[in-house]
């Protein structure tokens, strides 16, 4: 059972750096925004799978507080998208 | 190879590339990064060094230790941040005037 | 080390500040000053007290939580770190004073000047803590506590010049923080302890820990404004308001040069090389010479001063050349070794109170004249004499004319340099104060000339002079329990004890 | 016992396979938008078959809704920043004729 | 094959921090410090270090995240291209645009690779220390936990988390040194948007109950004041960006009081101890346990308001009336 734990999550992680390619060759500025996005889904996927191959629950509660911060971090962003908007015409 | 060896060489490697940053950097956001990213390698060093001493549980006083020293980068970086907001407000300006 | 008497000072001297810090912030801000003032009046009398208790008991030590070194941290007050705690306290109560009245003068201006006095305290109980404390990590925390303080402070007249100094000085304080931690780490990493006195018996030589040497030194040099990284400190201390320029001035730097010395003298002695020693008194040379100079071409007061700050840091950097003792030498038959410590306290000791001294008087003029440009000076000397003697007394003892500090410090200084037989410092020395006597006479001619034109001048209250003519009195009336303070910092470990290098000297190694 | 481990294998190397064709469409896909749709999509997906199978390894009552709140936190967060770089991407291409990229 | 994710894990976290650096947009150079979070807490897991790795996703990641994210309001490239025309008009020096010179660079670059070589060398030599694990092993029944970390935090090195806890008070106290205010103001923002609403509404109650949780949970596991203390502020936060900023409504002397409660309940607690003999932070071993928990929950109070009036000033910054006007 380890092995294909160990499986996923290298191939998770594999993704993310194929991911990452995108992210390097752009071409614009949207494109590489989409980091946050890739990490963030694989990344609780990595985690969520090393919480089974350590046996460490207490790992969801990590994933939780990404998670949790990470909807104030969307709404901080869409302030400041508000704000642009409002400023430029 | 230990498993610790990997990461304390990527502490080393994440400091130079802060510090380096701290200095090359031209704008004010990218120069606070870098400090993060530095406090980041020196806090790898640390925990690394908890997981090579670890017995039943890790070395818990690293992890105490980063915990602490995460609170307190935060705390001068959040107050970089206040700075830097505060000067581009006044004058504009985004990055240290060229001077020397 | 755990078997020194146990006494319970050392946790009031940090904890007693912070909450009467915590306690300030519940005033508006004229109950702040109020609170602010009577707190710094109080930590004063502790640090008296403390003194006092050192000088019966000897060191004592007050271990936290009960939990002993490697695991647990304490707090070890010994002569060294009490004569740097009354220090503090000798010139943080004249600049509280200072401040007190300064603040009211100036009232309508700002109310937010009254964070000054939260801020100072907790900058205080910082300092404190940092001279007391015996940890490694807790170190960081107490240089960290002290950095954030002292910027705020610094930033505190909200100009906008004061705001990018502030900045880079925030972040040059990161810097250095960072580089220290990252040495602890890896000397956490190869002992598994923190606590400085376990550390100096069982730290090896090897590559890791000279590499943490390294890094350590680098992050307190940037802290310190060692030459190489001095580039924050004029602007910074420049464009503060007066007391806190005076305060960063006079004690901020002075905390970082304290950990260096400790730690040069009590943990990494044993992978310091003398070439090692050369390099840092090298860089200690440069700043004498280059921040005079400095000091000399500037045309404003504030900064005359605080590039003159770059050069009196650079003495204390030329003490360690002679703390480490060539290969060969052993502690005991080095007599240059006490008048180099010496060196190093009074140095400290006088440029604090001459320096802070010269700061406020700077404040005062620029409140007079409204600007700080050094025409301003002139005809200072009818118009405010004691200001004027303030500035010559401090700067009397800056140069190092006896009987002064100054005089006394550099004078060690040199006789260490000579018995050490280390003998290219003393064209430093001099240089250093000859040019240093440059811009003072060059001031001190300014307040004696006529003024040129009709400046508005606006009174000062007298009670701003008396305190900054005091503060320069100290740094003369310091020279007169010199014998006494020696012998009671004798009776400290550190105090006067060789670094030997134990590695093969480099190629300097030749007497 | 047997059959459970199977279905857990099966469930993560059918997220693997979506968290790879969200991959795949990142890096293949012409515009931005279709790049956009294929990674949050496919990624989401993806995690949802994870989460189902480490629900079942884990299987204790606790984690599992644990788990299936991780979820869909994750699917709330990144469907809002989805929407929101998909904004800021439009907001630059109408009404101004400035360059993209640097 | 373990070996595989370390080096994968590692090989990531340095990509990102250099992408971060050497992004031309903030924006990106933000999101990436996101990506750079995330990737350390893997890392912190890897490592075992699960209440440094849920720190990092509360404070380093979540909090500084959005406070930089933030300050993206004021540093917006269509900003930056006003002010750029602002600055030619000022300064009509046709050099003063020109880079950098490139030798100091170069020395520099030159500068870090040595060193770098250098810190590789002496990270690769380092001794092999054994660490504490074993004295907080043989002392971790006397705690009054049962979790190592948080033993240390709170009991053995309580010092250094006290004076941690400070920290963030005197680096709120900084920013309105800086400039911030002390006097809150209603958020020009309100809470028109229906979705958003609903949205803090079902948060509001998970991000308390979650923080409460980890803060009881620290007794025997990861978590404790420190991420209580961020979700908690995490409340704050959100609903001062929808409309409803807290700060205004607590009168001043209830704000000090929680924003002080942390640090001066501490150290009262310690010299009240003192009093009876003990040194500093000395718990009696029968009363540890609750006397932490108490501590616990006033610090994470105060980090919860501490960090909220810290992001609400910053917020604010952007919004001061005296915009144009430099008082140099």
């Amino acid at each position: 059972m380890d092995g294909v734990f160990i499986f996923v999550i290298v191939f998770l992680l594999l993704n993310i750096v194929l991911g990452l390619f995108r992210v390097w060759r752009g071409p614009t500025v949207a494109d590489r925004l989409l980091t946050t996005q890739l990490f963030g889904t694989t990344g609780m996927a990595v985690l969520l799978v090393l919480a089974g191959y350590l046996q460490e629950l207490t790992l969801l509660n990590v994933a939780i507080t990404f998670n949790v911060l990470a909807i104030l971090l969307v709404i901080s962003l869409f302030k400041v998208w508000k704000k642009k908007k409002g400023e430029t015409p | 190879m230990e498993t610790y060896k990997i990461y304390i060489l990527t502490s080393a490697v994440l400091f130079v590339i802060g510090i380096g940053g701290v200095f090359m950097a031209r704008h004010f956001i990218k120069k606070i990064i870098a400090t993060v990213i530095m406090g980041g390698g020196v806090f790898l060093c640390f925990v690394s060094f908890a997981e090579r001493d670890a017995l039943t549980f890790a070395d818990p006083v690293p992890h105490a230790m980063v915990i602490t020293g995460i609170v307190v980068a935060v705390a001068s970086a959040a107050f970089a941040l206040a700075l830097a907001r505060r000067i581009y407000q006044l004058t504009g300006e985004q990055s240290f005037p060229i001077d020397k | 080390m755990i078997n020194l008497p146990t006494s319970s000072l050392p946790a009031i001297l940090v904890g007693l500040p912070i909450l009467v810090a915590t306690l300030s912030l519940f005033f508006r801000s004229r109950g702040k000053a109020v609170v602010g003032l009577l707190g710094s009046l109080l930590t004063a009398g502790l640090a008296l007290i403390a003194f006092v208790e050192v000088a019966q008991l000897g060191s004592v030590i007050h271990i936290l939580g009960g939990w002993e070194p490697p695991l647990g941290i304490l707090l070890r007050m010994d002569p060294l770190a009490v004569v740097f705690i009354g220090m503090t306290a000798l010139v943080g109560v004249f600049i509280s004073l200072f401040a007190w009245w300064y603040f009211r003068a100036q009232e309508s201006t700002n109310g937010k000047f009254s964070l000054f006095w939260p801020l100072w305290l907790f900058l205080w109980a910082g300092l404190n803590g940092l001279f007391l404390s015996n940890d490694l990590f807790n170190l960081f925390v107490t240089i960290e506590v002290i950095g954030i303080c002292a910027v705020a402070l610094a930033v505190l007249s909200g100009k906008t010049d004061s705001l990018f100094a502030g900045l880079r000085y925030l972040l040059a304080a990161i810097t250095g923080s960072m580089a220290y931690l990252f040495g602890v780490a890896l000397i956490y990493g190869s002992t598994g302890t923190l606590d400085l006195g376990l550390l100096g018996q069982i730290l090896e030589p090897g590559k890791t820990t000279t590499f943490a040497l390294l890094v350590i030194t680098f992050g307190l040099m940037v802290k310190m404004a060692g030459f190489p990284f001095h580039f924050w400190l004029p602007p910074a201390h420049s464009s503060a308001l007066a007391p806190v320029s005076a305060l960063l001035s006079a004690l901020v730097v002075k905390g970082a040069f304290y950990i260096l010395l400790r730690l040069w003298a009590e943990v990494f002695g044993i992978s310091l090389t003398y070439a090692g020693g050369q390099l840092i008194g090298l860089a200690g040379a440069v700043a004498v010479i280059w921040g005079s100079w400095q000091a000399f071409m500037q045309t404003n007061l504030k900064l005359i001063i605080a590039h003159s700050s770059v050069a009196q840091l650079g003495y204390l950097l030329m003490i360690f050349p002679l703390l480490i003792l060539a290969p060969g030498v052993v502690a005991g038959s080095a007599d240059w070794l006490s008048p180099a410590w010496t060196a190093g306290v009074y140095q400290v000791m006088a440029h604090a109170f001459a320096k802070a001294s010269f700061f406020l008087s700077a404040g005062i003029i620029i409140m007079a004249q409204g600007h700080d440009h050094k025409g301003s000076l002139r005809d200072l000397a009818s118009r405010m004499p004691m200001t004027t003697m303030a500035i010559g007394i401090a700067g009397v003892s800056l140069i190092g004319l006896p009987p002064s500090g100054g005089f006394f410090a550099k004078w060690m200084l040199l006789k260490g340099v000579f018995l050490s037989g280390q003998l290219w410092w003393a064209p430093v020395i001099l240089t250093g104060s000859f040019l240093t006597a440059g811009y003072v006479f060059m001031l001190l001619r300014l307040a004696f000339a006529p003024a040129r034109d009709q400046e508005p001048f606006r009174p000062v209250p007298h009670s701003l002079q008396v305190v900054a003519l005091l503060l320069a009195l100290g740094s003369f009336l310091i020279v007169f329990p010199a014998e006494n303070l020696i012998q009671f910092l004798e009776s400290s470990e550190t105090f006067g004890s060789g670094i030997e290098s134990i590695m093969e000297g480099g190629a300097y190694g030749n007497n | 016992m047997m059959i459970k481990e199977i279905i857990t294998v099966i469930l993560l190397i059918v997220g693997c396979f979506f968290f790879l064709a969200g991959t795949l469409g990142v890096l293949r896909f012409p515009d931005l938008f279709s790049r956009l749709h294929a990674l949050t999509k496919a990624d989401n997906l993806g995690l949802g078959f994870i989460a189902a199978g480490m629900a079942l390894h884990i299987a204790s009552p606790w984690a599992v809704l644990k788990i299936l709140s991780i979820w869909f936190f994750t699917l709330l967060a990144s469907s809002t920043s989805c929407y929101l770089i998909a904004r800021f991407q439009k907001e630059k291409e109408q009404p101004t004729d400035r360059k993209e990229g640097e | 094959m373990s070996v595989l994710i370390d080096s994968l894990l590692a090989i990531l976290a340095i990509y990102l921090a250099l992408q971060c650096l050497l992004a031309q947009r903030l924006i990106q150079t933000v999101f990436i410090f996101f990506a750079f979070g995330l990737a350390l807490a893997l890392t912190w897991v890897r490592l075992g270090a699960i209440d440094v790795a849920i720190t990092e996703a509360a404070i380093a990641a979540g909090f500084m995240g959005v406070l930089f994210l933030d300050a993206l309001r004021d540093f917006s490239p269509a900003v930056s291209k006003k002010q750029q025309n602002l600055e030619a008009v000022r300064n009509p020096l046709p050099g003063n645009d020109t880079k950098r010179p490139i030798l100091p660079r170069l020395a520099l670059g030159l500068g870090l690779v040595l060193f770098l070589l250098i810190s590789l060398e002496a990270v690769w030599n380092t001794p092999e220390g054994k660490g504490l694990t074993v004295v907080t092993g043989v002392m971790l029944p006397d705690s009054g936990v049962e979790h190592p970390v948080t033993a240390v935090l709170l009991n053995f090195r309580a010092y250094d988390t006290w004076l941690e806890i400070g920290v963030i008070l005197m680096g709120l106290l900084a920013i309105f040194a800086a400039g911030g205010k002390e006097v809150y103001r209603k958020s020009g923002m309100t809470a028109e948007d229906p979705v958003l609403r609903q949205v803090i509404l079902f948060f509001t109650p998970i991000l308390f109950l979650f923080g409460a949780f980890l803060l009881y949970f620290g007794k025997s596991g990861p978590g404790g004041a420190f991420p209580a203390g961020v979700l908690w502020g995490a409340i704050g936060i959100l609903l001062h960006l929808g409309g409803r900023p807290v700060l205004t409504v607590i009168p001043r002397w209830l704000l000090y009081l929680i924003l002080t409660i942390g640090p001066g309940f501490f150290i009262l607690l310690g010299f009240l101890l003192m009093t009876t003999g003990s040194t500093l932070f000395e718990y009696p071993p029968a009363y540890a346990g609750i006397l932490i928990l108490i501590v616990e929950t006033m610090a994470a109070i105060s980090i919860a308001a501490a960090l909220t009036a810290i992001f609400t000033n910053l917020n604010q910054m952007s919004e001061e009336p005296d915009k144009i006007e430099s008082n140099n």
